[in-house]
């Protein structure tokens, strides 16, 4: 069985037809060339698949594509390409907030989404919005770094426009 | 991984004995089984389907009864295949205590999981463990007291 | 050296040691990284298998015919079909005395020996259809009798872990000194422990993957592959399968962390190559969690008992050491599964003067997962046995932690210095170290603020560890002992017509910046900016031959490769630009894009200049003048065989005694890895390190039941560090460049990992010393916490 | 890890819901926030002919005040659990726990009714709603059913809900003057399955526990609550000997299974000390 649905991707209008076991990570990954969202544990244990989902982190792997159908899904490829996210990923470059880079996606799109919540996060809030995003490589230290320095230089940008 | 328990059946040693060896009586409580063929005079084939919260398995395998020292003691041995979730397998002694009216069941098993019921389970497989061991041995002693009573009457609605 | 000298050389190496940024981490920080996980080829097709679910059994039969007619499915492979075409592999060397291991194959033939072990193959049009197909394949094993723990696997009676084992000993080894016994009859003190080190795993976020695409037209087979070490698989897939090298080309483009467990030969990436040589088609493998758990290399479980004699004041004796490791049924190939526990035996008191010790080492096999080298091979097992009882015997002596060490490091001023396990150490820094640490950490107000807060019903513990990483191995690891393993690196580099300049090298990237430290190194040799040298690497088709990225050798064997190929360019350009310009081209030097006078700084041409001339208009050139502007060079370290690090670390924690919950307050690391590239890149090499020994210190285990099971194969049960629980950490450097090269650097990848969990341990057990409860497991869980302070 | 294959029905309405149910003859499964069905689904754990999507039927959704009685619609995420005012103000012992539920993501779908339905024994939401002595709305074929949440939570992931029933929403009774909501539990790391876990409402008058209830999870089969504890407390004052007291009532109450990784003595102990502290904090929230 397959099914029809539509859905916003990245503010583009898509249209496919997929089976319902169909997660949408993997349509995302496969239908659509959207490798930025990466498959790290397929349980939402490790958060390298998150992408907003009616504007909130979501791990697409736990959601099926056909629940998406009507919904609105941003990934990291669109947040990039808008620019919604230039600091931040001007941030981690600066603090090389990132190694392997496949946790990378989720991270942005976690970080996002938190100083969209919270624009001034303490550094203990920043762990606690990552505790559910897994990376091997740096320690986290500086990716809270990275998210800090961001949260702090959007306030600043704010208090003295340019 | 070891599981025990013990049951005050409301039967005699003989009934107890006869129906652990009793096809229909072991269908009825193997929790799910949904069917169980004799083999041979202690052997069994057997399907049970398990659903436990967010895991739902179908094991084919068998059951056994082995080491039987008549009226007193007996092993009870299971192992099924769940396919691509892995295998189950347990053996518990059943001793029997004659307690005049009743008999005193008590059990002392041995179960193992495999494969990925093993690598995803283990934070419950104990305690499911000991559910499903706990509900086979509730089943028999149910069975039992409807056996050891007449027919009962439905009562009457309220 | 002179004032006018340093400036010279920071002229001459403006870029080696700036903190520049990864300009290869953008792509990442935009979704656009190219993993092996992401790459679709026509025609390609997805394999899933079909696993063994027990650890010990023999296959009774396989059917595979309702699988062959599910959906989707194009074919089901069992042994009978994939091993005949692969020449088996077997984990030994010949440098590790009679040590023995079994065969191995591609699919588990007739017997299986671990959970996990794979069994059939299916290749189908959908990962979920390959799937469905293996739930199809029906799989009788006949269960045996498992080998689960080392010890008992060493009784003579036990069943043997694999077919064709007279035992269940891999290996083992004693190295001692002449005086060992009588150091010990004659010490003040002797302290003495048991410590069990718990089995862990790499979880790389990107698991295991590849794509093998063999085309039978041209009988080329390329293999994406996500590995550290490209032409060792280049070597393997000819060799066992018979092919031309020349027409095997592996390439590692973007992977998603490796840590060691990405060199190792498993039976999925060889199914995968035999399996696309079969059909002719591409074929994908990609681990998913599950499997990852039950197939890459586990690391570490070793059960250690150890003693230390000192004298009177303290001043270590020697130390005798026994290591029993558990490696599963086979001993990996082509590296082996022995190298840790040797590195165990051999590193244990590294930091210190210690004259004489006895190290016994038993590698043990048993029916679990292999286990292997991943990060930091050994170094945190000697570091944690050693430091331990260093810090037992400052509690016995009544000595503070950084008064006994003070006391027994091999001084700054004593090399080169022969430990008394044999290593030589060419000049190492602990003294340094320990004042910086000391300083760092603000160690007496943190001890002050501790017995403040113990009064209150606090308990905080400080625990350091210093420690002494190998870096930078020539062939001694592996080449002596016959494996194809290239203890050498190669690297090209190439002025383009328009000036700029390539490099393709044959170190390899997976995150620590390899590409930028190169380019860095690159431009200074040949005066660009180091975003005017492309870095090349992870192809065995467009890069050099070498070893590539394993045992902290990338930037420092890496990085001389890089230099002297640099250097051999620059001469090739002044010698082409002497010729054009009518100079001595000992008077030409390279700066800011430009050939320049070397005295005045004067510019005398653009490299660009140089680049169109001889590209374009080599006619205009002398007769016989060289070209090429393309330049190679291998390199080898000829020096000392390996070039040791050293560091000191500390951990502040605090230990809830009444849960057993231990928090990490903070962490310092002052380590020296000589000749710093790149700042920036070290310290998060470093911080990476550490939480990566932290992990496996209080979180990280492989858990398996008696029957040889492992239960906690997900990331929901199996613990790794999350950002909640790591600590902040503070990094200090000591410089002290080797002087086997010209550039000086040595490795940093395994300093963190070396001494974090000990330092861990060392603070839990000081934060413990007051109820006299002391841990030696890891990870220290709530539970042998609770056991030690004896609420259990 | 892929899902076998299945087929997909969006339930437009609880009847149409339950209706689909019945006819798929047992081997349908109820999607809500899909957190615990799709891994189970990705790991091949069970292989349903359908999963009936719940997340378009509007009876599940909302949070309204009835007659002093909190309705929380089943399908409100934890997030919002978490966010809304009437639940802070209404079913504090909720607004507590939901940060301690798993992650911020797996917060934005997850789903209370979900939770309470699965019934795992270490989850946060079925203790709350026991401690808060909430009633679940069940529905039937045969129609609307409330179920006090002392007789719902019955075993390992086993309610008192018939299969193919579905809970409608979660009503938490009025607040009473005096209502103090404590919740803690000792995890591993952030997020983790609570190694022990409590929820406690009590009503403190004037030092005095006028009233207490507790629920402990991840100590055994399913939430329990500690009723020999709550009997050490109740009238009682809360002093240090008191407290004491209801940590040494508590052996009675709880019977957690012997783990390899964490034996029963050990989950009782940390069961104690988690009660200590509860009760300490109890005492300045007061």
């Amino acid at each position: 069985m397959t099914m029809d649905i539509e859905l916003t991707v990245n503010g583009e209008h898509v249209r496919e037809s997929v089976e319902p076991r169909m997660s949408l990570a993997d349509f995302l990954r496969e239908r659509l060339q959207l490798t930025g969202t990466h498959l790290g544990c397929e349980m939402g244990a490790c958060g390298a698949c998150l992408v907003l989902l009616g504007g909130k982190p979501v791990h697409a792997c736990l959601v099926l594509a056909v629940q998406a159908a009507g919904e609105t899904v941003e990934t990291i490829e669109g947040l990039s390409e808008s620019g919604a996210i230039a600091d931040l990923q001007a941030a981690f470059h600066d603090r090389n907030a990132l190694q392997c880079g496949f946790c990378t996606t989720g991270m942005m799109v976690n970080a996002h989404a938190l100083l969209g919540d919270n624009p001034a996060p303490e550094r203990a809030e920043i762990r606690d919005a990552l505790s559910g995003n897994y990376c091997r490589c740096t320690g986290y230290e500086a990716i809270v770094d990275a998210i800090d320095a961001t949260a702090r230089k959007r306030a600043s940008d704010v208090e003295a426009p340019a | 991984m070891e599981l025990e328990g013990t049951q005050e059946l409301q039967a005699d040693p003989q009934t107890v004995w006869a129906a652990l060896f009793d096809r229909d009586v072991l269908e009825r409580a193997i929790p799910g089984c949904e069917t169980l063929e004799q083999t041979a005079e202690t052997e069994f084939a057997a399907t049970v389907k398990l659903k436990v919260g967010p895991v739902s398995a179908r094991f084919k395998g068998g059951v056994e009864l082995s080491d039987i020292v008549p009226l007193v003691s007996c092993t009870l041995s299971g192992k099924g295949s769940g396919g691509i979730a892995g295998f189950a397998k347990g053996a518990a002694r059943v001793t029997l205590e004659d307690l005049g009216e009743t008999t005193r069941l008590t059990y002392s098993a041995d179960a193992a999981v495999g494969g990925k019921l093993a690598s995803l389970g283990n934070r419950l497989i104990k305690s499911t463990a000991q559910k499903l061991a706990g509900e086979f041995f509730a089943n028999f002693e149910a069975i039992l007291a409807e056996q050891a009573e007449p027919a009962p009457v439905p009562e009457p609605a309220e | 050296m002179t004032l006018q000298d340093t400036n010279t050389a920071a002229a001459r190496a403006p870029h080696i040691g700036q903190a520049h940024r990864r300009q290869t981490a953008r792509r990442h920080l935009a979704g656009r990284g190219r993993f092996v996980s992401d790459i679709v080829l026509p025609r390609m097709l997805h394999a899933a298998f079909v696993r063994s679910p027990m650890a010990r059994g023999r296959i009774v039969e396989i059917d595979t015919r309702d699988a062959e007619q599910s959906p989707g499915v194009v074919r089901v492979f069992t042994a009978r079909d994939l091993n005949p075409s692969c020449k088996p592999w077997t984990g030994t060397l010949d440098h590790f005395a009679s040590m023995v291991s079994a065969p191995q194959n591609i699919l588990a033939e007739e017997e299986v020996l671990w959970a996990g072990h794979p069994v059939a193959m299916v290749l189908a049009r959908t990962r979920a259809e390959a799937e469905d197909a293996c739930e199809l394949v029906m799989l009788d094993i006949e269960e045996g009798e498992a080998c689960v723990d080392g010890h008992a696997a060493l009784s003579g009676d036990a069943p043997r872990a694999a077919p064709g084992l007279d035992s269940n000993l891999c290996f083992q080894t004693v190295l001692e000194t002449m005086a060992v016994d009588a150091a010990f009859a004659g010490a003040a003190h002797v302290v003495e422990g048991d410590f069990t080190f718990g089995r862990h795993t790499a979880v790389t976020l990107e698991p295991r993957s590849v794509v093998a695409d063999f085309d039978a037209a041209s009988e080329q087979l390329t293999v994406h592959h996500g590995t550290q070490t490209p032409y060792q698989f280049q070597d393997i897939y000819a060799r066992h399968f018979g092919l031309s090298e020349s027409r095997v080309r592996v390439i590692a483009p973007d992977v998603g962390g490796s840590f060691g467990m990405k060199l190792h030969l498993y039976n999925e990436e060889m199914a995968a190559v035999a399996a696309s040589l079969k059909l002719g088609r591409p074929v994908k493998f990609v681990a998913d969690r599950l499997e990852s758990f039950v197939s890459d290399i586990h690391a570490r479980d070793h059960k250690v008992s150890a003693r230390m004699a000192l004298d009177a004041e303290g001043t270590i004796l020697a130390m005798e050491v026994d290591d029993m490791t558990q490696i599963g049924a086979f001993s990996t190939y082509p590296r082996t599964s022995v190298a840790e526990g040797n590195q165990v035996v051999r590193l244990m008191g590294a930091p210190y003067r210690m004259p004489d010790y006895r190290g016994r080492l038993s590698v043990v096999f048993q029916n679990k997962v292999q286990t292997s080298q991943y990060r930091a091979v050994g170094h945190p097992i000697a570091c944690a046995v050693t430091e331990a009882l260093v810090d037992k015997a400052a509690a016995r002596l009544g000595v503070d932690p950084f008064e006994i060490r003070a006391r027994n490091v091999v001084p700054d001023d004593a090399y080169p210095f022969v430990s008394a396990t044999g290593y030589s150490f060419e000049k190492l820094s602990h003294e340094a170290c320990l004042a910086k640490l000391r300083d760092l950490m603000d160690y007496d107000a943190l001890r002050a603020e501790q017995a403040a807060l113990r009064e209150r019903g606090i308990y905080r513990g400080i625990g350091i560890a210093p420690f002494v990483e190998i870096t930078n191995p020539g062939a001694a690891f592996y080449g002596v002992g016959g494996a194809r393993i290239s203890a050498q690196d190669g690297a090209v580099v190439r002025l383009t017509p328009s000036g700029e300049v390539q490099c393709a090298i044959s170190v390899t990237e997976q995150g620590q910046g390899t590409e930028t430290i190169i380019s860095q190194i690159v431009a200074d040799q040949l005066g660009v900016a180091p975003e005017q040298v492309k870095v090349t690497t992870g192809d065995t088709d467009t890069t050099p031959s070498g070893g590539a990225t394993w045992a902290c050798r990338g930037a420092g064997i890496g990085g001389e490769t890089a230099l002297r190929a640099g250097r051999k360019l620059q001469g090739q350009i002044l010698a082409l630009a002497g010729q054009i310009l009518q100079s001595d081209p000992a008077d030409l030097a390279l700066a800011d894009g430009h050939v320049v006078d070397a005295q005045s700084g004067t510019r005398r041409m653009p490299l660009a200049e140089i680049g169109r001339i001889a590209t374009y208009r080599p006619d205009t050139l002398p007769e016989a003048a060289d070209n090429s502007l393309t330049a190679a060079e291998h390199f080898a370290p000829s020096g000392y065989p390996f070039d040791f690090t050293n560091g000191i670390q500390a951990s502040l924690v605090e230990v809830d005694v009444e849960t057993g919950i231990v928090r990490l307050l903070k962490h310092w690391v002052v380590e020296d890895c000589g000749r710093i590239i790149n700042p920036l890149l070290v310290d998060e090499q470093i911080r990476g390190g550490v939480v990566q020994g932290l992990g496996p210190a209080l979180f990280e285990e492989c858990l398996y039941d008696e029957t040889g099971q492992m239960t906690n194969a997900s990331l929901a049960d199996y613990l790794v560090p999350m950002a909640c629980e790591m600590p902040d950490i503070v990094i200090g450097h000591v410089e002290t460049p080797t002087n086997d090269t010209i550039l000086g650097a040595k490795g940093v990848g395994e300093a963190g990992t070396a001494a974090a969990g000990v330092a861990a341990l060392n603070a839990v057990n000081d934060a413990l010393s007051p109820f006299k409860a002391e841990i030696r497991q890891t990870p220290m869980t709530p539970l042998r916490i609770l056991a030690a302070l004896g609420h259990v | 890890m892929k899902s076998p294959a299945f087929d997909y029905i969006r339930a437009r309405s609880v009847a149409h819901a339950l209706e689909t149910y019945r006819s798929l003859d047992g081997e349908g499964v109820y999607l809500a926030g899909g957190h615990s069905v799709v891994p189970s689904l990705t790991l091949r754990l069970q292989a349903p002919a359908a999963l009936i999507d719940l997340s378009g039927i509007d009876a599940l959704t909302g949070i309204s005040l009835d007659d002093g009685w909190l309705r929380i619609g089943a399908m409100t995420r934890h997030a919002e659990v978490a966010a809304d005012p009437m639940i802070r103000d209404h079913a504090h012992l909720f607004h507590l726990a939901a940060p301690h539920v798993a992650h911020p993501a797996i917060r934005n779908r997850g789903t209370i009714g979900g939770s309470l339905s699965l019934a795992d024994p270490a989850s946060e939401f079925p203790a709350v709603a026991l401690a808060l002595r909430a009633e679940m709305e069940v529905a039937g074929h045969d129609g609307v059913r409330r179920v006090k949440a002392d007789d719902f939570f019955l075993d390992i992931y086993e309610t008192a809900m018939d299969p193919g029933e579905i809970l409608q929403a979660i009503l938490v009774p009025p607040v009473r003057a005096g209502d103090v909501a404590v919740f803690d539990e000792l995890a591993r790391r952030r997020g983790d399955y609570a190694m022990v876990g409590a929820a406690v409402q009590a009503m403190v008058d004037a030092g005095r526990v006028a009233d207490i209830s507790i629920a402990f999870f991840s100590v055994g089969n399913k939430p329990t609550r500690a009723g020999a504890a709550e009997s050490a407390l109740r009238g009682a004052r809360l002093d240090d000997a008191t407290i004491a007291a209801a940590q040494s009532a508590l052996d009675a109450d709880l019977d957690p299974s012997d783990e390899p990784q964490m034996p029963a003595s050990v989950r009782r102990h940390l069961a104690r000390v988690l009660l200590g502290r509860l009760l300490g904090h109890l005492g300045t929230t007061a």
